[in-house]
This record gives C-alpha cells, structure tokens and sequence, in this order.
C-alpha cells in the first residue's frame, strides 16, 4: 500500500523533517506512528498526500509512484486518503455539514444519499446537534471530531490521522479509537500519529518511532515507549 | 446541470458569507465603472462636438460676375452630385451684401454709403468628411465661371490639428482609465482571494479538483462585477440626465447632441467589462494559491 | 521615542512580512493618485483656458467725432486710474478703419470705395476681473464727449454662463473624483486590514491597548499612501511634460499657460491627501476589530 | 483572586456554555478544569480574560469586578494573566521569538533585559534554535510550547492554560508540567484545562469538573475520574 524508499525531507535550510526513511506498510494494517514533538510525525503524513515534496527517495501510495505522479490526478489521489489534520484545516465559511460534505461532493457526489452519509457519520462522532453551526463556533475538541468525520466519511482505503485525540477527554478518545478499530476491521488501511501512550500500549499494534526524521523502531506489536 | 446549480449556490453563499469583501469588491467596481462610464460619456459628447465643429469648414466658390443662372444650375447639379458632398447652397450677391450688413452691425453705415454691390455670388459647401476639403477645391478650382475657391486653408488646418489633439488625448486618457479600471478591480478581487488562501489551500488538500475550486470563484466575480458595473451604470445615466438637463437649461445656444452615446452601448461595455474582469480577476487570482 | 521607533519598525516589518497586500494597496493608491493628478491638471489648464477667454471681454467706448486730444488724456488718464481696470487702448479713427479691412479680407474694397471715414475712435478696456464689464461700462455712460458705451452685452454673457456650466461641471468632477480616490483607497486598506483581523484579535488578547495596535497600521498606511501618491506624481509630471511638449510641437498657436497648476502644488496635495487618507484609513479601518 | 458567582453564558441562539457556576479561586493555587469535549473550559477561560462577558453573573478576578472594567482598563487585566491558549493564538507575521517579546512589549517593556528573558524562556521550552523560524514553519508540538512560552515569560500573578500538552509528547508534557509547578511554587496561581488523566491523577490537585456548562465536582485533591 505504502513504499517510502530513503526518503528525505528537508525544510529550507537545513531543518530536517525526515531523514533517510525506509518504510512498507502493507494494505489494511494498523500503524501508530510515535516520537517527540517535531520528530516529523507530521512532515511523514504531508509527504503522503503530497501537500509537500521530498528531496530525496521515491514515495508509492497504492502502487503509484508520488514522484512521477501528474499534478492534475493529485486530487484524485487524495480522495483516496482520509485525513484527519493536526489543525483540523475546517472551512470556516461552511457549516459543519457543509464542511463535510464538500469531501463527498469534490468526487462529484454530493446527493441525497452523500447528506444521509454526513448525517450519519456527525452522529457517530456525536455532533449532530451542531450539524449547522460554523467551526469558530464549536470547542477545540468538537473541531477535532469534525475533522475526523470528515475524513472517515468518503470510506477512503486509506485513513491517516494526526494526533486525532490531542483535543478530546479519554471518554471520547476512546470512542474515536473504538471507530478506528472497525475501520481497519473492514480493510481499511489506518496510520496514527500519537502522543497517547495508554492508547497505544492497549492497542498493541505495529509501532514506528520517529526521532529526528529518522526512524528509531518500527515494532510489529509494539507499546508506545518501549526499546 | 448539477454542478452548475452547486457552483452556483457555493459563489452565493460565499458572497453571503464574504460579505464583508463582497461589499469591498462591489464598492470597488462600482466606483471605477462610475468613473470610467462618467468619462466614456464626456469624451462621446466631446466628440460629437468636434465633429460639429469641423463641419464648420465649408468651401466656398465665388463665382464671377458674368456667370449665366444656367450655369448656375449646372454647377449646382454637378457639386450635389458628388458623393463626398454633404450640401451646397447658392449664395446670390444680393444675399451676400445683406449678410455683410448683419455681419458688421456697428459699421453697417459703411457699406450703406456704397453705390454699388462689389461683392460676388457663391457656392457654399459642405462636406460629408470635412477633412477632403482640399481635394474638392482643386477639382473645382480653375474652371472659367469660377473666380476663386476659398475654404480658410489655415484656419481649417488649424481645426483639424485641434480637434485631432483633442481626439488623441481623449482616446489615450480614456484608454488609460479603462486600465486603470481593471487594475483596480482586479487588484480588489485578488486581495479578496487572498484572504481566503488557506480556504482554497483546504480544498485543494481533501481532494477539490482546480476547476471544482475556480468556477465558484469565477461565478462570485461575474456576479460582483455585473451588480457592480449596473450600479455604476445608473448612477451614470442619471448622473448624464441631471447634467444634460442643467446644461439644456443654462446654454439653450448650445447645439451638443447629449445622446452621443446611447445607455445600450454603454450598458455592454460597462456590464460586460464589469463581468469579464470579475470573472478572470477571479480566475487567474486564484492561480497561485490552487499549487497545493 | 523608544516607542516611536518600535512603531515604525513594526510597520515596515509588516509592510515586508505582508508584502501582497503592502503591493496591493500600493497600487491602488497609485492608480486612484495618478487619475487624481491627472484630472487635477486638466482643470487647472482648461481653468486657464477660460479665464483667458474670459479676458477677451472688454468695453469698447465709442467716441464723438468732436472730441478734443485733451480730452481723450484726460478720459485715458482717469480710466487707467480704476483699479478695476487692466488696461486702456486708444483706437483712433484711422485705426479702426484700418482693422475693418482687414477684417473684412474679401469684402475690403468695399470700404476702399468710400469718400469719408464714418468710424467712431474708441477706446478698447480690458479689465482685472471681466465679471465687473456692466458695473464700469454704466460709469461711462452718458458722459459727454462719449457716444456709445458697449461690451457686446450678449456676447460677454453668453461666454460667462458658458465658462461657469464649464467650470461648475469641472469642479463637481474632480470633487467626486477625490471622493471616488479617497473611497478606493481606504476600501483597499480596510480590506488589508480585514485580512489580518485574526491578528489584531490575538494582539488584544495578549494585552495590547488600542494605542498600541494603531499605531504601526497608521505608519503603515501613511508610508503606504506617500510612496503610492509620489510614484503617481511622478507619473503625473512626466505624463503632462510630454503631452504639453506634444500639443505645443502641433499646436503652436495655442496659448495655453500649462504650468497652470505647479509641481509643487501638485505635491501638496498628492503627498498630504495620499498620506491622510493612509492615515486615517489604517486608523478608522482597524475600529471594528479592536473590539475585543 | 478569583470570584464566580452564579456565572451563566449561553452563545446565541441556545447553546449553553456555562451555567449557574459559582466558584472561589485563592491565590497561589493550582486547579485543574476537566470535563468532556464542549464542556465548557474553554468558556471558563475566555470568560475569565474578558474575551467574552457572562450572560449572567459576577466575575472578579484578582479583586476587579470584570462585569464594571472599563473597556481601556482591559488591556492591562489581560497583562496580569498569562494564558495558553488551546488553538495557540501565535501571530503568524511574527517570528517565534517577536511573538514572545511581543508580550512584553506591550507592556511598554522592549529593551534587552527582556530579549534576555525571551532566550531563556524559550530555551526552557527547548526551542532556542527554532527563535527565527515564524509559526507556519513548526510542528503543533512547537507551536504549543511557543504559546506556553509567551504566557509565562511575563511572569503573570495568574496563569491559565487550555490543554497545553495537548500537542506535546508525554516526555514534554511532563517537562512542561514540571515547570508550571515550579511557577505555582513561587505563588502563582495556575488554571489548567486538561484531558490528561495520568498527569491529573498524579499530580493530586484541586479538581474542578464541569459537564454541559456546570460544575459537577469540585475536590480538593482529585484525580480526573473519580466521583
Ligand atoms: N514549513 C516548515 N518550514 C520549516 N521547518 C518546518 C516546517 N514544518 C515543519 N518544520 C520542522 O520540521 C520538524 C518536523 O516537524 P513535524 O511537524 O513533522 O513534527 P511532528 O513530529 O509532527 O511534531 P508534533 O508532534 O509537535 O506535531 C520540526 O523541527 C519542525 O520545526
Ligand atoms: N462562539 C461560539 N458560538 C456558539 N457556540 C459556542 C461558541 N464557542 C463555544 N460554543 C459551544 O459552547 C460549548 C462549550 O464550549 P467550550 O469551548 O467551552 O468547550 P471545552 O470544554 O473547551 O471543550 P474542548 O475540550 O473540546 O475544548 C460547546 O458546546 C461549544 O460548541
Ligand atoms: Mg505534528
Ligand atoms: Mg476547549
């Protein structure tokens, strides 16, 4: 699913995002990604939506290659991957219904089966009630959900996360993670940047510790800050 | 059809939304359209006037005084029956004096003293293209009934380098303002788009296709640019009458053709300027924050 | 004056950091300016224009055959003495029937064939300022060795409402046009300002009074203002010495005074209303996001 | 030093924000806020600054009584209190290290005795190196500690926190737990809005729980869940 070959980040300067990284993660595994504030949790989940470029190595998303991908097929790739952002990037023009139904109606599908689709996927992550609100209008952690909703909502093979429970109390932390779980149940490939170490320890599953844009451990079954 | 009516309903909302840079882009186009329109319409009227004014340059061709009245008639049917000629009029020497008389109203006492009439008969004409006036004297100069041809060589000159100047410095200004019109709406609709960067950088980043971002954007400028460019053009026209009105009023002598333009040939080039600049200022705006 | 140079360093750090915008409002300014000027020099020429025309007025007092050389001294001496009066020319009656010859070109012989000189002398006044014709005309009249006082009454009026429809229409444009810059302006800066609400928002949540905040929008703005103001005077200065090279290469027999409005002028009031309306916007445009 | 009585502030056109909270704050101490997603924390805390005023109710914080400060007088309330604020509030044309001496510029304070504060601060926050970087170029990790940085370098009699390691590794986290409770030491009073419950359970402070905009517990020396 996932090829990252000596891949290399570097912001201008000389600020290192990733360094020389070597990665396979195959369909429909669950991976935590791991590592201290500006590791670059975040520059690995920029590199695979190509929102930036890497200045060195060769990045594959599902068999293509991000390199030598045409600039006008990004946003179809991009259909293909959920995001949930570190800062949750909401409209702040659209409602929160609108909000996520635009991630339906850029594939050209925004019906009345897209709205039923939304209307579901708010409830799960409970913000029903705010379906019409604007996103300067809902707490850090009801944005943080919304982020989530949309990027669950497409049913995209790919899901990627950024430390999607940073704003949320464990009750609702636990219910976004328990969402998590049957989505990769379904075959739905699911990377997670975290700092939640109870979360990642209960879990159990593949593990890879950045440090300094490199990686120091990448554990099949790993917790969250073991050797 | 679904799109269209989505692309729609997404620039209305935005302008709802927007409202604040709604308000500054209209505001905007309103006012460069206003001047612009305001000027299109002065330099029209100039132009009539200008016009007017070398349609004062007649040809006139005195005849001597042996002349037949057949001759007369001949010539007279010959001058009408070209085609550059807009109108020839006979001036008989009975006529001329009397004009001398009127002409001189102090020194009238003068030309009363006189026995005799000194002065000749004479074609006058006037031309369709004031500006082949040199042409038509040589083709009638020399003929043997024709004692001289005048038509004020240096003064007529003189209009026309006039009236050229004026007609090169309206055009160019009028020119320039249509520029600086366009600058300036473009500008404004740049810096609108520019507030909202990061909106269209999410877009792009869920996955919105180029096209999918721009059509509402080109939509929201259409539409701010016609509304804006309809203002303007009320405003004008109202603005036009009220003039027109008090000039009417004030200079009866005046002989101005006030609809040298007409509100249709106005109302398409402001409202199509109006739309055409909203939507590329929209369009091509964008271009720089869609490489995401 | 720690405080001021904060200030100002502040303000340039955004003018750099917030370059799109800093170009944005430049342009405007410019743009809206350089009209502004443009506009500003045509009236005070064509201002020009009319007073000269104006200046044609005069009184022309006709005079009885039997006046004497000292009283014509005598009438010369007392009119020159008016302090509404420019100047005072004695037409003989030679002269003036010197001038209807000439006047008359064709009609010359007319005159040739006459015995007797039947043309009053007169003497031709021009005055400071040609509204004042009636008032002094009506002074001279019924004096004795006087016959006809007369201004070519309709005329003369015919010229001032002319001038003063000109003038009138004139000034409302160039005052709607000031109105126009200023809002064009001002609407840019409220719009570059309004693309950084977020930022004021967090500089008042930190603890920074209104004062504080202002104040670098302020320098801003008046940096923004002069700098866009004089590239347009320059603009302006340039642009008028090239068509004022122009007409006067094509139409040398014009006598427009074309340093009707001066550089320095000019300046003053681009620089200062370029400067103000920076000021001022940057201050005003800031209000309704320092309410926090 | 800070005073609630009967506080109630509903957004318009119904949503309840806070509710009936009356509540005693002394001086010096340390109370951490917790409460699910949309609780109300946030509420609290821009209540508290004067961001937004209570439908109903007193506030005073520090002996003024909020409701009747004059709007000048506002500015320099919000100079005694440092805040970290959840979605950071960094101004972006500003480098990290304006950002920080911004805070005490506005106190008429820009000399070099405060760029020597905002040096060690930011070292104490591990972010020397990132001093002329400006917001857009760091991590959310980085960004957090630039925020807690700028709130405590004027060395506020008050500070509050809304999930400040929201962002942050538990490494960090602790790091910057450390040095609120070294600040609280020296008689600060500290208000931190937090979904970390190993932090608050080990920590054993006074606990304030609020639910749908009400204090539904208020302990002495609680833990995040208990009853
Ligand atoms: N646009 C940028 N320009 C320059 N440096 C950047 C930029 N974005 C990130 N960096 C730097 O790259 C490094 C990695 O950043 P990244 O955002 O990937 O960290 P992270 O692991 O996501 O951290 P966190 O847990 O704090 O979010 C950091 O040192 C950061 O300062
Ligand atoms: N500007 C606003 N307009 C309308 N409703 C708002 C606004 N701000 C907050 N709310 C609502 O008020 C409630 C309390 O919000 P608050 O931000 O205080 O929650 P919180 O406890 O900070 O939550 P979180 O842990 O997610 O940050 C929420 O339901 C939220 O949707
Ligand atoms: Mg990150
Ligand atoms: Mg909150």
């Amino acid at each position: 699913m996932i090829k990252f070959e000596d891949v290399t980040k570097i912001y201008p300067p000389d600020t290192i995002g990733l360094e020389g990284v070597d990665l396979h993660i195959e369909k429909g595994e669950f991976v935590f990604l791991v590592g201290p504030s500006g590791s670059g949790k975040s520059t690995f989940i920029r590199l695979l939506i190509k929102e930036i470029d890497p200045d060195r190595g060769k990045i594959a998303v599902g068999g293509r290659d991000l390199g030598t991908l045409r600039k006008w097929k990004v946003p179809y790739l991009r259909r293909n991957i959920g995001c949930v952002f570190q800062d949750f990037k909401l409209l702040s023009s659209k409602t929160i219904f609108d909000n996520v139904l635009y991630a339906l109606q850029v594939t050209g599908n925004g019906g009345s089966s897209a709205k039923r689709k939304v209307s579901e996927i708010l409830n799960l992550v409970g913000l029903s009630h705010k379906a019409s609100n604007y996103p300067d209008e809902l707490s850090g952690g009801e944005q943080q959900r919304v982020s989530i909703a949309r990027a669950f909502v497409n049913h995209p093979p790919l899901l990627i996360a950024d430390e999607p429970t940073g704003n949320l109390d464990p009750e609702t932390s636990n219910g976004i993670m328990q969402l998590l779980y049957r989505i990769n149940k379904t075959g739905t490939t699911v990377i997670m940047a975290t700092h939640d170490r109870e979360m990642v320890d209960a879990m159990r599953r593949r593990v890879i510790a950045l440090d300094d844009g490199q990686i120091v451990r990448d554990q099949r079954r790993g917790g969250y800050g073991e050797a | 059809m679904g799109k269209l009516k989505f692309f729609l309903g997404e620039a209305l909302r935005s302008l709802r939304r927007n409202y604040f840079m709604t308000i500054a882009a209209l505001v905007t186009v309103f006012l460069s359209m206003a001047v612009l329109g305001a000027v299109m319409v002065f330099v029209y009227n100039i132009e009539a006037v200008l016009k007017d004014v070398e349609q004062k340059v007649e040809i006139s061709v005195f005849l001597k005084d042996s002349v037949t009245a057949e001759q007369i008639e001949t010539l007279q049917a010959e001058i009408v029956g070209w085609e550059e000629v807009k109108e020839s009029q006979f001036v008989s020497k009975d006529e001329a004096l009397q004009r001398l008389k009127e002409d001189m109203g102090e020194g009238a006492d003068v030309v009363e003293d006189l026995g005799r009439n000194p002065l000749p008969a004479s074609f006058e004409i006037s031309l369709n293209d004031p500006e082949e006036v040199g042409g038509i004297a040589s083709r009638l100069e020399g003929r043997e009934y024709i004692d001289e041809v005048s038509y004020g060589q240096e003064i007529a000159e003189r209009i026309f380098q006039v009236t050229s100047v004026i007609r090169n410095i309206l055009v160019v200004f009028l020119v320039m303002l249509g520029g600086v019109s366009i600058l300036l709406i473009s500008n404004t609709i740049r810096l609108s788009i520019y507030a909202r960067r990061k909106e269209v950088e999410i877009m792009k980043l869920v996955g919105a296709t180029n096209w999918f971002i721009r059509w509402p954007f080109v939509i929201e400028g259409i539409v701010v640019g016609t509304v804006g460019a309809a203002a303007a053009l009320a405003v004008v026209q109202l603005g036009t009458d009220f003039v027109v009105e008090r000039i009417r009023e004030n200079l009866i002598f005046l002989s101005v053709p006030f609809d040298a333009i007409s509100l249709v040939q106005l109302a398409i080039v402001l409202l199509g300027v109006g739309a055409l600049i909203g939507a590329t200022g929209s369009g091509l705006g964008l271009r720089r924050f869609l490489n995401v």
